[in-house]
């Protein structure tokens, strides 16, 4: 089923923010690292720090308070960061989707690259999140290794600037081959 | 030979105790824990992510803490003069200090101000285990501590100290106020991001390899003694890091002080006066 | 103290109580709240579940080739989002024909990837929904 | 549930009189929009160790009127009153906007939404 | 003039499990000014519930105001909207929604026992409180079928009955829980840097919490006697026996206190409710459509919620107002922080048990 050795090999420290949540999906978050799920089997430490951090755990349909602190963390992680978007409410939106102070969903405003569905989720949930989000780090990581093109003319899409575009579309690549 | 090999794994001996560490801490929470290795997946990955750069002093300031700790590692295994290690050790304090002021960040500050208030608890006491030894055998030589006999039953009293001091370097509870990652955030190391917080990282294990290194002293030349001393405190480190809460700083100087230098100095009046 | 003491030191020797999820897994409850299931031939396309969910994670919407049922008049197509879905199992309640037609199962949802489009393709289709309405 | 109408000017000395702080308890300010650009303001009190027994205080008033602040009174009304503000785009003495809202976001979210 | 500086806790740290935001003045790590920010979870509910949902699936709604005490929301909207419809729900759902209602209360107890103690620095007890409340989690699985959101209660009654499997399964399980509550009874009495960390802190006077209208286990540790289980009539909270807890410190480790012996007597309460569950239908079918208006409240673990319902004989509500424990505790907690160590402030503010996304809704 899962190579776990592979997973294993990783130390994603994550970082929680909770952009509008009814705390559900939070709680949950918090169970997943007690011991019953104990994500620190995959060498994950809740770190709370954004520039120490590779996985950006968010919760809740973004509030239009609390989006320019989610903006503001996105940037401050350093690359390679993969984000999950935890519980229904910030992949779509969920039943708050449409009320008035609520942008539907955390990928209006940073790229998401793991949703998890579930109202509220369930630390099994979380787990397979991370497990996913682990394979994307890994691709990304690489992606980010690859030697830039020095000999070519610098354009918009193989230059030093858009290493983190092409490590974003990792993904589409995917889907071509 | 075996010295330089020695000095050159030390990160990586200090690693693996960190690593085994999370192991044990993990099972006395009734949890399954990270892998045996986990410390040195999180260095690989360090090393593959982007560093900020806040800006040059603090990093600067940061690698020269992991270079003096080295230093001071290097010297306890060449069989050095102990106050000149305990000094230098102090000095490599000093630079992670001075990079937490280096900041803007309000977290960096406090966990500075606090390192500097631990620095006073805990100084004086490892001075003291140091005139301890040399009023045993009338040398600062670290080597000189190694050829005699074990001391652990004439300095027992100094023993207790520094066993609270273990629990500071090691920023165990009950005495971990200075990293408080639930209030600061980790103080120190919040700003350090990327490569430059692996050396923060690595650090961190070259400061068990110290300590642990210090305690063994206390065995001098019987080695049976020190391994035991060495898993027997390990074991009592972690448990009484899982019975206790984090202390407040004004605590922690009340009660490191009072305690540490009354065993001290009633250890010292021993030697000197028995 | 002395009893958190003696409890870290007894847990040593004992199993921890870590389900290793993903190599062991998990069972689910038999009554758990998981996905949203449907009988497509069973389906009398009353738009009761689309009406009673909350989010509105159920949508009929008009395709060209409908599904072949002959209750279904208006040529209209089931669609559901599991990632906006609540779980609160108001649109069986709702269903007139429960167990057949619609029903919760004990499934989890799997987590999605950019690749899913779960917000864009479901826009798509509330825009087609609104274009009917 | 009692429900007793006062009007804006006297809601100060009604409650002051009623009011005591051991024996009643603040629960909060309600707002509710009525037709005719009108609404009704609700300070709902209840006792302490008693069943059910739930005082509402009510005022009609245009959302142009200025509603007197109870904080002095009742230190834990100030919140409530920020909230009315934000909500309703009413003026209550003291209590300024912005708890909820920004500056972007849709203004006076209450104020008759449901007519 | 002595220099101060500026501490925030906030929006996202790690002991907040909330975005709320604090900026403590601080004289030399001693906190003399308090400055929050509380509004960063507001969604309007309050606007949707009259806009944009009909009265019959708002319950679901209001649920997701706060994951913590989902079922006193759900469980207090539905009974305004069956005072306002004039249904009687059957002795057998009240029962049930008595059982689920202070099943929620053991495990929201225990998390903020358990968050206190991690933001206290202790680690160990965090695991331990939150491996054990693993206990509650799974009977509340198999009762309701999620283990946070529990969309047990719709109008008319409760969604699913209770066999007896599950009662058994329950029973064995709280007798479990019961053990180690005591376990922890002990642990917060004896342990030496716990009470270093806990008394004497953060404490609020029996005059203070009069005057600050303190609500829930905060106003209970000062020993104000509120608890809305003893003052309403819709539940039969007397019959399956209910008893107040109540403390007189005021500080945290009086909170901590009545936070453990609450969750004794919730055990107590739930194993009476399964020895003696009536024989009756789970679900009586209430028609109309509401019109009037009713104030409902309830003991939510926090302390007391109020809702406030007002129909005008459509589909479409009138007004919903909620009024949230934490909503009116803030005033209390402001006046709390001052003249306490800033290292302390992470501790005080888990053990208010704030729920920011009640607060803003």
């Amino acid at each position: 089923m899962f190579d776990l050795k592979k997973y294993r090999k990783k130390s994603p420290w994550i970082l929680h923010y909770n952009a509008g949540s009814c705390n559900g999906c939070d709680i949950e978050i918090l169970a997943s690292l007690a011991p019953k799920y104990d994500l620190e089997r995959f060498g994950v430490i809740n770190t709370g720090n954004p520039k120490q951090s590779d996985i950006f755990l968010v919760t809740g349909p973004v509030t239009y308070r609390s989006r320019e602190r989610l903006v503001e963390l996105y940037t401050q992680m350093p690359e390679p960061k993969v984000v999950i978007a935890v519980g229904s409410c910030s992949c779509t939106g969920g039943v708050f989707r449409d009320m008035v102070n609520v942008e539907d969903g955390v990928d209006r405003y940073i790229p998401v690259d793991v949703y998890v569905a579930g109202c509220a989720t369930s630390p099994e949930l979380i787990i397979d999140g991370v497990v996913k989000a682990l394979e994307i780090l890994e691709q990304k990581t690489k992606e980010m290794e690859k030697p830039l093109k020095l000999f070519r003319e610098a354009t918009l899409e193989n230059s030093i600037v858009n290493r983190r575009h092409t490590a974003l579309k990792v993904g589409e690549k995917d889907e071509e081959n | 030979m075996i010295e330089t090999l020695l000095i050159l794994f030390a990160p990586l001996i200090g690693g693996l105790m960190y690593g085994f560490e999370r192991k044990l801490r993990a099972r006395m929470q009734n949890r399954q824990g990270p892998p045996l290795l986990q410390p040195f997946y999180d260095m690989w990955k360090l090393i593959d992510k982007q560093a900020f750069i806040v800006n040059p002093y603090h990093t600067i300031l940061g690698v020269m803490h992991f270079i003096t700790l080295w230093i001071v590692v290097a010297f306890i295994i060449l069989g050095q003069n102990l106050l000149y290690v305990i000094f230098l050790h102090l000095l490599s304090t000093i630079f992670i200090i001075l990079a937490g002021f280096s900041v803007k960040s309000i977290y960096s500050h406090i966990g500075s101000n606090r390192e500097l208030q631990a620095m006073i608890a805990y100084e004086p006491i490892l001075i003291m285990v140091a005139v301890g030894f040399f009023m045993k055998h009338g040398s600062f030589d670290i080597s000189v501590i190694r050829e005699n006999g074990a001391l652990l039953a004439s300095l027992f009293l100094l023993f207790l100290a520094f066993l609270m001091v273990m629990q500071i370097k090691l920023k165990k509870s009950p005495f971990d106020a200075t990293e408080a990652h639930q209030e600061i955030v980790g103080g120190v190391e919040v700003e350090f991001s990327g490569v430059f917080f692996e050396f923060i990282y690595m650090a961190k294990w070259l400061e068990y390899a110290f300590v642990y290194l210090l305690l063994m002293l206390f065995a001098g030349n019987n080695i049976f003694l020190g391994i035991g001393l060495f898993l027997g405190v390990f074991l009592l480190v972690n448990l009484v890091d899982n019975a206790t809460a984090r202390i407040k700083m004004k605590h922690l100087l009340r009660i490191v002080l009072a305690i540490g230098l009354t065993l001290g100095m009633w250890n010292l009046i021993g030697l000197a006066y028995v | 103290m002395f009893s958190s003491f003696a409890k870290a030191f007894t847990n040593l020797f004992k199993t921890p109580q870590t389900i290793d999820y993903p190599l062991t897994p998990i069972e689910q409850e038999k009554e758990h709240r998981g996905l949203i299931e449907y009988g497509q031939e069973a389906c009398i396309y009353c738009l009761k579940c689309e009406k009673a969910c909350p989010p509105g994670a159920i949508l009929f919407v008009p395709v060209e080739n409908p599904p072949e049922n002959e209750k279904n008049k208006k040529g209209l197509k089931y669609h559901y989002n599991p990632y906006l879905c609540i779980y609160c199992s108001e649109c069986v309640r709702a269903c007139p024909k429960p167990d057949e037609a619609l029903w919760q199962s004990n499934k989890k949802s799997l987590p999605a990837t950019k690749e899913d489009r779960v917000n864009e393709s479901w826009f798509e289709l509330e825009r087609l929904k609104k274009q009917t309405d | 549930m009692k429900k007793i109408e006062v009007s804006l000017d006297t809601v100060r000395e009604v409650i002051e009189g009623f009011y005591e702080y051991k024996k009643w308890h603040f629960l909060t300010l309600n707002g509710l929009a009525l037709a005719e650009n009108k609404m009704e303001v609700q300070w709902i009190f209840s006792k302490y160790e008693a069943l059910e027994e739930t005082v509402v205080y009510f005022a009609q008033i245009a959302y142009t009127d200025v509603i007197p602040s109870i904080v002095d009174l009742i230190p834990s009304a100030i919140i409530s009153q920020r909230e009315l503000v934000d909500m309703f785009g009413v003026q209550v003495e003291g209590s300024e906007k912005g708890l909820y809202l920004d500056e972007d976001s849709l203004q006076n979210p209450l104020s008759g939404c449901s007519l | 003039m002595k220099q101060t500086i500026n501490i925030p806790l906030g929006s996202q740290h790690i002991a907040l499990l909330e975005p709320v935001r604090f900026k403590f003045e601080c004289e030399n790590e001693k906190i003399i000014g308090v400055d929050s920010d509380v509004g960063f979870v507001h969604r309007g509910i309050e606007r949707a519930c009259t806009t944009k949902f009909k009265f019959d699936s708002i319950g679901y709604v209001v649920a997701r105001v706060c994951g913590l005490c989902a079922i006193t929301h759900s469980l207090s909207y539905t009974v305004a909207i069956e005072k306002l419809l004039g249904g009687e729900i059957s002795k057998k759902a009240k029962y049930l929604r008595i059982l689920l209602l202070e099943l929620d209360r053991i495990h929201s107890h225990m998390l903020c026992l358990s968050h206190t103690c991690e933001n206290a620095g202790f680690e160990a007890m965090f695991m331990r409180i939150m491996g054990d409340r693993e206990l509650v989690m799974e009977i509340q699985e198999l009762l309701t079928g999620n283990r946070v959101q529990f969309d047990y209660i719709s109008i008319g009654g409760v969604n699913r009955d209770l066999n007896s499997t599950v009662a058994l399964k329950i029973k064995e399980n709280l007798y479990e829980v019961k053990q180690r509550v005591l376990g922890y009874m002990d642990e917060f009495t004896n342990n030496w840097s716990l009470s270093l960390k806990f008394k004497g802190i953060g404490a609020l006077s029996l005059d203070d919490a009069y005057i600050f209208n303190a609500i829930g286990p905060l106003a209970r540790a000062s020993g104000l006697n509120i608890d809305v289980r003893n003052e309403i009539d819709y539940l039969p909270f007397d019959e399956v026996g209910f008893l107040m807890q109540t403390h007189s410190d005021g500080d945290i480790n009086a909170r901590n206190l009545v936070r453990l012996n609450e969750i004794l007597n919730s055990i107590l309460m739930c194993e009476n409710i399964i020895n003696g569950l009536p024989e009756g239908e789970i679900f009586t079918k209430i028609k109309g459509k509401p019109n009037g208006e009713a104030i409902v409240r309830f003991e939510a673990p926090r302390g007391e919620l109020m809702y406030y319902v007002k129909g005008n004989g459509t589909a479409m509500l009138d007004r919903v107002r909620i009024k949230t424990p934490t909503f009116a505790s803030i005033p209390a907690f402001s006046h709390i922080f001052v003249g306490q160590d800033y290292a302390d402030a992470p501790a005080i503010l888990a053990s208010f048990d704030p729920c920011l996304s009640c607060t803003a809704k």
